[in-house]
């Protein structure tokens, strides 16, 4: 029974889901909303800006950089966690 | 102005302080770092405040690039009482953990529990401050991880269970979060609040369903995290079987900071306008008041005292939420001060439920039997916290009560005042027999010395001062209210 | 209908986004429900990226000479997705060493088995 | 994981994978990889070499004593050096900014550089500390 009405939540999800995604702007359109001004600011100035080549590494470690330092902390937590839970001998010095 | 870079020095150094962690041994010399860290953070929270108090919300660039190029903060009359709050419950909360978190974790573990919560609460403020919507997830990120790792630090059977149980439910959340970012992001190709909000007004017309959906996204994504009525069950587990400081800060802070950001999403990236059009309101309203009975029932008939107080934050979220389902200004202002009468309550009543199962060692109701004689002080104090929950007149638990009754008349939904008759009443009855069951009663008192459990004052002041607190803010009530009223658009 | 031809893309990853939803409802055993995690995740880097693409354009990086604004396809979403990739990854490590833990606990992965068993 | 083969053929093979991890990162801001990318590689180029030579030696080669420590000051260094130009800018501060350079050459990208490296030993060493501690839970 559990699985039947799992299956029936899983269909109706997808269902919804396709409806939205129905109206969505179509696909690879250079006129799609999302390639705005924003974006072609970062492929115009992302050299002058940053001196980066790579654009995307620029926008990474340049103009979105508070997002990559919160990310590498979430390196570093889950690192740290899973030492916290198999960690043989507990304690660091051996 | 200097001053306007305190929020994200507050973080910076709250994340950078936790990453020296790891490589002290000592126990002594980590709870020192971490309390000063939190200190600082207060201090600077605090001149944050009164800054926005004298010259009103600014806008806080991160970097060398402004709004829709790189990542900004938006500090406001809420993110400024909500800043204040966080590093203050947390202050007190890490002042109680120094000294009973030796009897929790072993020795070597110390050092890694204080990295998790200041991440943890570094992570909130970040939630709580920024304008960017990927940053928020990415936040969001961190406090989850944080927040399962502090639960599982204590390595018991239950603890293992329950982390998984709350992080395969978080995952699912933060997952649908990021399937509504990305709605967002294909129609309207900013990641900023304030922009997001000025693309939508001009374009919300042509797509009707791709914004309900992600209303919805955003709102079941947030709503498994911050403990929405049908999406709780991984809650009472969790609160339950955490060291008694990590489960204050998961049921005082955690679940706050999401449903501020998903306040942040529907009334300041959707809109009032955009939101009143689509059915989300008054769902997100039904939600809170079957939340608010259903929490309290289930309270009824628990036995573990941890699961009771983890079962009533399923309730008072439901306040929350119905405060954010009004619709109004009023309402989301109430929901605001809900927050910060709920965090400081809740808080310093989990602590001083730690100190008593910490003392008498039983975690069942009958085992506090009598407890008020034992622990006289204890029990005062955890007596204060269920007044406020219940609603009595000078307490906040009241004043959002008696706000929200006013509130949901100026929205004529009458019945909403019933409920919150119904939830306060049924509060009432899971909160007294602990009280009554501890001080009075011939059978309960019988064998016990007066005094013999107490904790020494110097491991009460926290709580202490989270009660003032508590009585500073149900005084002050009108004001807090006025303030944030202002600060939500 | 016909517009879902058009952004199979999305489309596709919406049904993969309810594989992975599904799996995850329906197993009981842990590894899978992991694995169910991921498939979700995937598809929600799938969808992302793929409102990023335009097509006839190359990729964000200019070799030697700057080809102009409209030669490259939006950098955006790419870059959005290292930062979900880390996520997911740093999740799924969090869960596997749960599922180590509980499985030298309980002595099965089987969520239901352990839900059934009522731990001390 | 006894096999002479193995062992001489991983001695070959493993500087090659580390100089092309090396390579990726050193290049992040000139060609597709990056910090995460090129991490990713020297990480895997330690767990070959956990692999193939057991425990005992990778213990003595990757001390827990030495990576963690490592693994701190890289992400409070990377914390410093980005919150400084955080700050500075947030608040319109023009301090000294790092050159850029001419946008061809690896010495280019003003921070760019040591952050790429900086997030490459924290990838390599998170990924490290991920395997042996699932392999048996030693460092």
């Amino acid at each position: 029974m559990r699985k039947l009405a799992a299956i029936i939540l899983t269909v109706g999800l997808i269902l919804i889901l396709l409806l939205g995604v129905q109206e969505l702007p179509s696909f690879g359109k250079p006129d799609n909303p999302d390639n705005n001004e924003v974006s072609r600011y970062y492929i115009e100035n992302a050299t002058k800006d940053t001196g980066a080549t790579n654009i995307v590494t620029g926008i990474i470690l340049d103009y979105r950089a508070f997002d990559t330092f919160v990310e590498s902390s979430v390196l570093f937590t889950a690192s740290i966690i899973v030492i916290l839970i198999l960690k043989k001998n507990g304690n660091k010095t051996e | 102005m200097i001053i306007k870079s305190f929020p994200l020095v507050t973080i910076l150094v709250l994340f950078i302080s936790a990453f020296i962690m790891p490589l002290i041994k000592d126990g002594k010399l980590v709870k020192t770092i971490s309390l000063a860290s939190m200190f600082l953070g207060l201090i600077l929270s605090l001149t944050t405040a009164f800054y926005v108090i004298k010259y009103g919300k600014f806008y806080y660039r991160i970097g060398h690039f402004s709004a829709p190029m790189g990542i900004e903060f938006y500090i406001g009359n809420i993110e400024a009482v909500m800043g204040i709050l966080f590093t203050f419950v947390s202050l007190m909360i890490i002042w109680y953990s120094v000294y009973s978190i030796d009897r929790e974790i072993i020795s070597s573990k110390i050092s890694l529990y204080y990295l998790l919560i200041n991440i943890l609460i570094g992570s909130l403020l970040g939630v709580i401050f920024t304008n960017d919507l990927f940053n928020a997830f990415v936040f969001i990120e961190v406090g989850t991880l944080a927040s399962c790792g502090i639960i599982v630090v204590k390595d018991k059977k239950d603890n293992i269970k329950a982390t998984l149980k709350y992080l395969i439910m978080s995952c699912l959340g933060s997952g649908l979060v990021l399937m509504g970012i990305a709605f967002i992001y294909s129609i309207t190709g900013q990641l900023n609040i304030t922009f997001i909000h000025k693309e939508l007004l001009s374009v919300y017309h042509q797509y009707p369903r791709a914004i309900l959906i992600s209303l919805s996204l955003f709102t079941v994504g947030l709503g498994v995290k911050s403990a929405m009525f049908p999406l709780h069950t991984w809650l009472p587990d969790a609160h339950s079987s955490a060291p008694s400081s990590s489960s204050a800060i998961l049921s005082a802070l955690v679940l706050k900071a999401f449903v501020l950001l998903l306040i942040k999403v529907l009334y300041r990236a959707f809109g009032m306008d955009i939101i009143t059009e689509f059915p989300v309101l008054n769902i997100i309203l039904i939600l809170g008041s079957v939340g608010m009975i259903m929490g309290s029932v289930f309270a009824i008939f628990q036995r573990q005292i941890k699961r009771v107080i983890a079962y009533s934050s399923v309730a008072q979220m439901g306040y929350v939420f119905l405060g954010i389902g009004l619709g109004t200004d009023l309402g989301v202002a109430i929901a605001v001060f809900h927050m910060v009468g709920h965090a400081v309550t809740k808080s310093a009543l989990f602590l001083a439920v730690g100190a008593m199962i910490e003392k008498t060692g039983s975690k069942e109701l009958k085992g506090l039997r009598g407890i008020g004689k034992e622990m006289p002080a204890t029990s005062a104090l955890f007596l204060l916290g269920a007044l406020s929950m219940v609603g009595i007149p000078v307490l906040p638990g009241f004043a959002s009560k008696w706000n929200l009754a006013l509130a949901s008349i100026e929205v004529d939904k009458i019945l909403i005042i019933g409920i919150i008759l119904v939830s306060s009443l049924l509060n009432a009855v899971y909160y007294f027999p602990i009280i009554i069951n501890g001080f009075f009663g011939e059978e309960n008192l019988k064998d016990k010395i007066y005094k013999s459990k107490s904790k020494p004052i110097k491991e009460l002041l926290p709580i202490f001062c989270l009660i003032f607190a508590m009585i500073y803010a149900g005084f002050s009530s009108g004001s807090i209210i006025n303030f944030i009223k202002n600060g939500i658009v | 209908m016909e517009a879902l031809l058009t952004n199979y893309y999305e489309a596709c990853s919406m049904i993969l986004f309810g594989v992975g939803f599904a799996v995850l409802l329906l197993h009981s055993n842990l590894i899978k429900k992991i694995i169910g995690m991921n498939i979700m995740d995937t598809a929600i880097f799938l969808f992302f990226i793929a409102k990023g693409y335009i097509e006839k354009r190359e990729a964000p990086i200019i070799v030697d000479v700057y080809k102009g604004v409209d030669a490259y396809i939006n950098p955006v979403p790419s870059s959005l997705m290292l930062t979900g990739i880390v996520v997911a990854v740093s999740t799924t490590a969090f869960a596997l060493a749960l599922t180590v833990k509980l499985h030298e606990e309980y002595g099965t992965i089987e969520l239901d088995e352990i839900m059934k068993m009522k731990g001390d | 994981m006894k096999s002479v083969i193995l062992k001489e053929i991983s001695k070959v093979i493993i500087p090659f994978i580390q100089i092309f991890g090396v390579y990726v990162i050193f290049h992040g801001h000139l060609s597709p990889g990056g910090g995460f990318a090129g991490g990713t590689i020297i990480g895997a180029s330690f767990i070959l070499y956990r692999i193939v030579f057991g425990m005992e030696y990778a213990q003595k080669k990757f001390k827990y004593e030495i990576l963690m420590p490592i693994l701190c000051f890289s992400i409070m260094l990377y914390g410093i050096l980005k919150g400084y130009s955080f700050i500075t800018g947030g608040s319109h501060l023009n301090f000294p900014q790092p050159p850029l350079g001419t946008s061809g050459d690896i010495l280019s990208g003003g921070f760019l550089l040591p952050l790429n490296i900086l997030v490459g030993t924290i990838v390599a060493i998170v990924i490290y500390f991920l395997y042996s501690l699932f392999d048996k839970g030693e460092i």
